[in-house]
């Protein structure tokens, strides 16, 4: 039985030797969608912001990607487009919601998660509607096609570390700490000089684009689209995996992204039924370690001595932003 | 004219469905600060409860009603709140929230598996009875589910508003700390708040199910709609959720006359876009003052 | 331990997580008298007053309040007990009025029918309140915030009351006006356990002071004793500070 | 001597409450200015319109003679303004030193120049003087969520100094610090003063604190200027003993 | 090995949920027959169903893993989309796809292992659209569709046949899944004053769309495709669902005992009348069988081949219900009906025969 442990995995890269090409689409997939995680993670676990949209945007990566390679353009540029595209809707987004208070952009990327599948759903001569769209081909790479999906698997690794690279350096860097305060207290930043218009807009922007990417590479990796996975009920999923993963910890998005991925397939057994023992593990997953699994393993691991959210959470109101 | 009217009229009545389901949204917001992304199953699961009832035990309609009402309080206001909420309360929004969103995974797997996947029709409540009043047709049913919602809501309204327990209750979503600090009895607060919730639930259940059809689906554009509703009404006031309610069945129904039946969804979420630009606080809400 | 203490601690040690805050906390307090807590930042004082609350268990040690072993109670049974607690910092209902919340500060009264005439009573001795009695509470200003805290633990008539710190954010007279009140109450026999870095003028009108340090009281002693003390003045009064002038 | 900040006829209402009703006053470099009223006197209210916090009703603020009203609060402070509040604002969930590189890195460098430079921005060296001119040496990788209430009062103090500001404007900085540190921090405040011309504004309740530190005070009864000038002096203003002060 | 695993790769879950799972009870329900009379070749079947979540993503990826275990044959999905998605991995692993599909462009791709179990709406609609020619005397005609591949397809199906045979179409209705209130639609279908209105809708939403209909006193003649006058629509309609009238591919009211036995099956396992979905997950089985025997082996190739061309009749093979052709697009023909609802009942007043005898 295929039983995966992605640790195995993401260290070395090598497909597990049982794999075959089942095995190595679902490690693909699992890698396009902890890049889209990883944006959900950092707006909503960094910045502390909630975003329902980011399958939208997966949507739109995968919708631009889709189009430019079947018009005949390189993927590189597709590639490139959709992180382009998505950062740019993320902006023209997020600009509302900076006028208000902080569920709102909630509100806001709800409504248009479902304006957004509406748009993939009703331009048919666009999108190709409800019946998508069709052979949507893998690139190739220095005349070496990625038909196979080993080939593609290696090309989604590589891109995967390099993004990961690029969101763990946004992190570390002032930027991460400007996001992180707007996550704790965005009054107090902005009297510090921090420009939380600006660094809200970016937060929400770069992990839109992360998920414009991921689409990006969903759509050959599937080699068809159609407006269902972009729906409101999977946004909601992505926010589901990177919570469970441990929301503003940096391997949580990936961790969630196995369980939702991979998950199923430890679930075979239940067949049907895979759905509920999914929700009933979340709940209580959730009653009993709220920060994730990653959060679980920082308390399992003693090594690191670092005070968590709940221990440290003041008892009286003192602090409350 | 009769036109327009007819779609108004059925759009006051699909709206108060949908105020039915919102109340649920503002209600638990006011009294755990809390989004429950399970709103919509919870209206969808005890119309089941009832069903189970009278297919499986061969009770009378009546008798499921009453079953109904209470196994939702049971397993929506109880379970829910011993099993969801108490251990999460501490723990912030979030994981709260996230868990809402495994509980509609799992009321609606549930539901399913356990029950069916078909659509089951639902007795009502009302007689079957279509009035025509000046060309418009409107049936008993949604007139009742009207009256009921309203109801509903100006008691709920003056529960939380004018009595000690619904202050206390909103005290403790407030800040639970300091209301344990002072002696409310918080546990308690939470559960009135859920038991609540749970009866409202069964209420807009069995009065939307004739209508609207018993199915496990049903949650996903009922929660929706609801959702919706209750921003765009208010999120802070109970009274919010029956103008957003009303107003988004009678938006609905006008934009797929008027605008574009394949865009319709859009036109209420453009609403509530809108709304949240020009008076971010809803409708009817209120604004909550002093960031600093 | 004589029949004048009210309340205990015996070798109390509590803390957060791995941190442990109360170190073996000894201490009593007398019944019927002001008792100042004093102590640099980060002693424990507020730490203190929630493990004896019991909204932090205490890990070892004893806490007896009244004659009864407390250490394990709940905020709602030392309410039951006769004990309230106005804590630090910031503690109202945002979004509720004024008069509202100050109804919620007498959820634990026994006799609920009093509930009326000491809001207004508190009403009446801070005015400000009453003017903005429909107000939400979140539009007060800072002082008005903890003025309304402070009065909604008056509420109740305790037999110990704890208030950690009631003067910060408060206007000179409003301080005045606030320890005037407690000492009303201590003549009427209730017990008050007060935390304050505004130590000379606490220290004034108290009749006991309690050092506190890294979690383990120092100096118990008469007020008068305390404040006079070279060691305290240099440490906790400071003593660089505006040497001369001793302000009314 | 230039006026730093000025503020002319400064008012502010919240529905009915007229919570500042027309204030004027000058700061002048090098000085600090001491604010002490009523409780709803409407001094924090006067911060806010000074700092883009709150849209005043009307009236207008100068910086160095420069019109800055309707400007943000981080454009503010990236003139060299900055505050702290009065209640407790700190970022609960980063450590200490990580609270006050994050105050002062806005002013190092470029944005784009910030993302691809040093973690600390080069502030580490900084950060850790300020922890241990605080004393708080042996919190300062703790989350300062957990820090009691008078650490965090020094700790959001600190943060305003941070990026070396030329006027901060502080609301109650000394509720809940002990009487020893406040000493401390009022010597910092006066050698920075001193040092960098750096001008303060000061809301405070404790009279001592601020007699020692200010060398003007105004001060605010219902939203207006009831008295302004030497502390000694408006000490034995009885307006002031009437509606302040108390005997 | 004496059992062979057959996966299932269907909507068990998300928006199709309902039609999954009636051909997860239909397919079930012929593989337990043909195991209690012995299996297919002397070997056992167990059915695997595995979820597509209604999501062509899932859906590729539970193909490409049932693929790697190199089944005889791999069944479902049922939404088109999910078709679409996994028809190359079925034909490059040259193992039949014994589907659920109704969508027009399924077969039209070029796909040597794709095999329909209905009607595709390319077969349908043209039956449709002769009905509406000529026993209806329609000249303009509104249809009102649901927004998903099934509903979308229909009706670029039916408007290109109405096209063909100059029938206006006097209104052109999208509704969305799931949707409550068809006020606003009705309305606009009275305004549009068609001779008659196509009706392409679910099961709940025919339901609610008749009751709205019958409210407002539409009275023109509603005209479905076999969902329409399904028992589940009158079950859920009541008397809004009499006198609908219309082209039936598949249904358990079908005049034919074998059909109706099949339907009496269902109810006593699963305790409801089954759907056409719930007949397409049971004959699926059973073309399995008659192709496996045809081919004599059970090699996934040699399956496929002998599907194609295969007619299969239930005087050897009970389980198919009617007699069946596939072409060797993967096309299905076999006779259908025409039927109207009276007083709550299905009645079948024709039957059609098949196109090429
Ligand atoms: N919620 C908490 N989580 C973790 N540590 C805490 C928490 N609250 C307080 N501490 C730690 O406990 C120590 C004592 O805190 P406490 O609040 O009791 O001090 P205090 O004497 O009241 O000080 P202050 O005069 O500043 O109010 C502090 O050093 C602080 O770091
Ligand atoms: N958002 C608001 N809505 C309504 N009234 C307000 C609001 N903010 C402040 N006020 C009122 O304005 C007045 C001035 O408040 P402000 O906070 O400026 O006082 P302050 O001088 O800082 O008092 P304190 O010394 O108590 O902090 C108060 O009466 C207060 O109730
Ligand atoms: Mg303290
Ligand atoms: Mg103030």
């Amino acid at each position: 039985m295929l039983v995966l442990a992605p640790i195995d995995l993401t260290g070395i890269g090598i497909p597990y030797p049982g794999l075959k090409r089942y095995g190595t689409y679902i490690m693909t997939l699992w890698l396009v969608t902890a890049i889209a995680a990883m944006g959900v993670n950092l707006i909503v676990g960094y910045a502390g912001l909630e975003t329902l949209a980011q399958a939208a945007f997966v949507g739109i990566g995968a919708y631009v990607t889709a189009l430019m390679v079947k018009a005949g353009w390189p993927f590189g540029l597709a590639f490139l487009a959709s992180g382009v595209a998505a950062f740019a809707v993320g902006i023209m987004l997020g600009f509302p919601a900076l006028r208000v208070r902080k569920h709102y952009l909630a509100f806001v990327t709800l409504a248009f998660s479902v304006l957004a599948w509406l748009v993939f759903r009703n331009e048919q001569w666009l999108t190709g509607g409800v019946m998508g769209i069709g052979d949507i081909s893998r690139p190739t790479l220095f005349g070496h096609t990625l038909r196979r999906h080993v080939d593609f698997y290696w090309f989604v690794l590589a891109i995967t570390a390099v993004l990961t690279f690029a969101l763990w350096w946004i992190i570390r860097s002032p930027w991460g700490r400007a996001f992180t305060a707007l996550r704790e207290n965005p009054i107090r930043a902005e009297s510090l000089g921090v420009d939380v218009r600006l660094y809200t807009l970016l937060a929400f922007a770069i992990g839109s684009a992360y998920g414009g990417l991921a689409g990006s590479l969903y759509a050959p990796l599937v080699e068809f689209i159609d407006p269902n996975p972009f729906a409101l009920g999977p946004s909601l999923l992505f926010m589901l995996m990177v919570v469970v993963g441990g929301a503003g910890r940096f391997a949580g998005p990936f961790v969630g992204a196995a369980v939702a991925v991979l998950l199923p397939e430890w679930l075979r057994f239940a067949e049907g039924f895979y759905l509920l023992i999914y929700a009933v593990l979340v709940m209580t997953m959730m009653a009993f370690c709220p920060t994730g699994i990653m959060g679980l393993a920082e308390r399992l691991l003693p090594a690191r001595r670092r005070p968590t959210a709940a221990a440290t959470a003041p008892l009286l109101g003192e602090a409350k932003p | 004219m009769a036109d327009f009217l007819q779609l108004l009229i059925s759009g006051l009545a699909t709206g108060a469905i949908y105020a039915l389901a919102a109340i649920g949204f503002t209600l638990l917001w006011q009294t755990s600060q809390t989004i429950n992304f399970a709103q919509g199953e919870f209206v969808m699961l005890p119309a089941f409860f009832a069903l189970v009832a009278m297919t499986w035990l061969g009770l009378p309609f009546a008798v499921a009603v009453v079953i109904a009402i209470v196994c939702s309080m049971l397993v929506l206001g109880l379970m829910f709140k011993v099993v969801v909420v108490q251990p999460l309360i501490k723990q912030g929004v979030l994981p709260l929230v996230i868990s809402t969103i495994a509980l509609s995974v799992l009321l609606k797997e549930g539901v399913k598996d356990v029950y069916s996947a078909e659509a089951q029709p639902f007795p009502t409540l009302f007689p079957d009875v279509t009035l025509s009043v000046a060309g418009v047709a409107v049936s008993l049913a949604q007139v009742g589910v009207l009256v009921v919602a309203f109801g509903t809501i100006v008691a709920l309204q003056w529960f939380l508003g004018a009595t000690r327990i619904g202050r206390q209750m909103q005290a403790t979503a407030q800040n639970p700390t300091v209301a344990r600090i002072l002696g409310v009895p918080v546990e308690r607060m939470i559960l009135y708040t859920f038991l609540i919730n749970a009866v409202l639930a069964a209420m807009a259940s069995i009065l939307i199910s004739p209508i609207y059809l018993a199915k496990f689906s049903n949650g996903e554009s009922l929660g929706l709609a609801a959702f919706v509703a209750a921003i765009v009404g208010g999120f802070n006031q109970v009274r919010g959720a029956i103008v957003g309610g009303l107003l988004i069945g009678v938006v609905d129904n006008l934009a797929a006359a008027y605008v574009s039946t394949s865009y319709r969804q859009a036109v209420p979420l453009i609403l509530l876009v809108a709304i949240i630009l020009f008076r971010p606080q809803g409708l009817l809400g209120r604004r909550e003052e002093r960031a600093v | 331990m004589g029949a004048d203490t009210i309340l205990t601690l015996d070798n109390v040690v509590s803390g957060y997580g791995k941190m442990t805050i109360l170190n073996g906390t000894t201490a009593a307090i007398r019944r019927a008298a002001i008792t100042t807590v004093i102590g640099p930042n980060g002693a424990g004082k507020s730490t203190m007053f929630k493990t004896v609350f019991g909204l932090l268990g205490a890990r070892t040690g004893r806490i007896t309040f009244d004659g009864a072993d407390t250490t394990r109670c709940t905020p709602r049974q030392m309410l039951d007990r006769g004990m309230c607690y106005v804590p630090q910092g910031r503690n109202i209902f945002p979004e509720l009025s004024v008069r509202h919340n100050l109804e919620l500060g007498g959820v634990a009264m026994p006799d609920q029918s009093r509930l009326g005439a000491r809001i207004e009573a508190m009403m009446a001795r801070f005015p400000i309140l009453r003017e903005k009695a429909a107000a939400q509470a979140s539009t007060l200003s800072g002082g008005q915030q903890k003025l309304l805290e402070v009065a909604r633990g008056l509420l109740l008539d305790p037999k110990l009351m704890l208030i950690d710190e009631p003067s910060i954010g408060l206007s000179p007279l409003m301080v005045q006006e606030v320890f005037a009140i407690l000492k009303d109450l201590r003549d009427k026999g209730v017990t008050i356990l007060l935390i304050e870095q505004n130590a000379k003028q606490a220290l004034e009108m108290s009749d006991y002071g309690l050092v506190l340090e890294q979690g383990q009281a120092r100096i118990e002693d008469a007020a008068g004793n305390v404040l006079s003390d070279p060691r305290i003045a240099q440490l906790f009064l400071g003593g660089g500070l505006a040497p001369a002038q001793q302000v009314a | 001597m230039t006026a730093v900040l000025e503020v002319r006829d400064i008012a502010k209402s919240f529905g009915g409450v007229h919570a500042v009703q027309g204030v004027s006053f000058d700061v002048h470099e090098g000085e600090i200015l001491g604010i002490i009223g009523p409780n709803g006197s409407g001094k924090s209210t006067l911060f806010n319109c000074i700092l883009g916090q709150l849209a005043p009703t009307r009236g207008e603020v100068r910086i160095d003679g420069r019109n800055v009203s309707g400007k943000r609060p981080s454009e503010l402070n990236r003139l060299g303004i900055s505050r702290t509040f009065q209640l407790l604002q700190v970022f609960p969930q980063l450590t200490v030193r990580e609270n006050l590189i994050l105050a002062g890195q806005e002013h190092k460098g470029s944005r784009l120049g910030r993302l691809f430079g040093a973690r600390d921005a080069g502030l580490g060296a900084a950060a850790d003087r300020m922890i241990d001119f605080f004393r708080l040496g042996h919190l300062a990788h703790e989350n300062a969520g957990g820090l009691s209430y008078g650490q965090q009062k020094l700790l959001d103090a600190a943060m305003a100094f941070m990026a070396g500001p030329r006027l901060v404007l502080l609301d109650e900085p000394a509720g809940g610090v002990n009487l020893t540190m406040l000493a401390s921090l009022k010597e910092r405040l006066q050698a920075i003063n001193r040092e960098t011309r750096a001008t303060f504004v000061v809301i405070e309740h404790n009279m001592e604190f601020v007699m020692a530190l200010c060398s003007r005070i105004i001060v605010l009864a219902e939203g207006r200027i009831i008295a302004e000038g030497e502390p000694a002096a408006v000490r034995r203003d009885p307006k002031v003993i009437e509606a302040y002060l108390g005997h | 090995q004496d059992t062979i695993k057959i996966p299932n790769i269907i909507e068990l879950s998300g928006g199709g949920a309902t039609v999954g799972n009636n051909w997860k009870n239909g397919s079930q329900l012929a593989a337990e027959e043909i195991n209690a009379a012995g299996g297919i070749l002397g070997k056992k079947i167990r059915l695997e169903f595995v979820d597509t979540a209604s999501d062509p993503g899932k859906a590729r990826a539970a193909v490409q893993r049932a693929l790697d275990e190199e089944p005889i044959a791999i069944f479902g999905p049922i939404y088109s989309g999910s078709v679409s998605a996994t028809l190359k991995l079925t034909a490059d692993a040259e193992t039949a796809q014994i589907m659920g599909g109704e969508a027009a462009n399924l077969t039209a791709q070029g796909s040597k292992y794709l095999f329909r179990t209905s009607f595709g709406q390319n077969v349908s609609m043209p039956k449709i659209a002769n009905y509406l020619r000529d026993e209806v005397k329609a000249k303009s005609v509104a249809v009102v569709y649901v927004n998903n591949d099934f509903g979308k397809g229909g009706r670029d199906a039916i408007i290109k046949e109405l096209k063909e045979r100059n029938i206006a179409v006097a209104a052109d209705l999208s509704t969305e899944a799931g949707q409550a209130d068809f006020a606003a639609d009705v309305i606009k279908l009275k305004g549009a004053n068609a001779d008659a209105i196509f009706v392409y809708l679910n099961e709940e939403e025919s339901a609610r769309f008749l009751r709205e209909a019958k409210k407002q006193g539409l009275n023109r003649p509603l005209i479905g495709e076999t969902t329409l006058l399904g028992q589940k629509v009158i079950d859920l309609a009541g008397d809004a669902a009499d006198g609908v009238k219309g082209h039936v591919g598949l249904t358990v009211d079908a005049p034919i005992p074998a059909i109706q036995e099949f339907g009496r099956k269902f109810q006593a396992r699963y305790n409801y009348k089954p759907d056409h979905n719930g007949v397409k997950g049971y004959i699926a089985v059973y073309m399995l069988k008659a192709a496996a025997e045809k081919a004599g082996k059970l090699q996934p190739k040699a399956i496929a081949a002998a599907l194609h061309g295969l007619t299969i009749t239930p005087d050897k093979t009970p389980g198919i219900l009617i007699e069946a052709t596939w072409d060797d697009t993967g096309e299905i023909d076999r006779i259908s009906f025409l039927g109207e609802v009276k007083d709550g009942k299905q009645v079948i007043t024709q039957i059609l025969p098949k196109l090429k005898k």
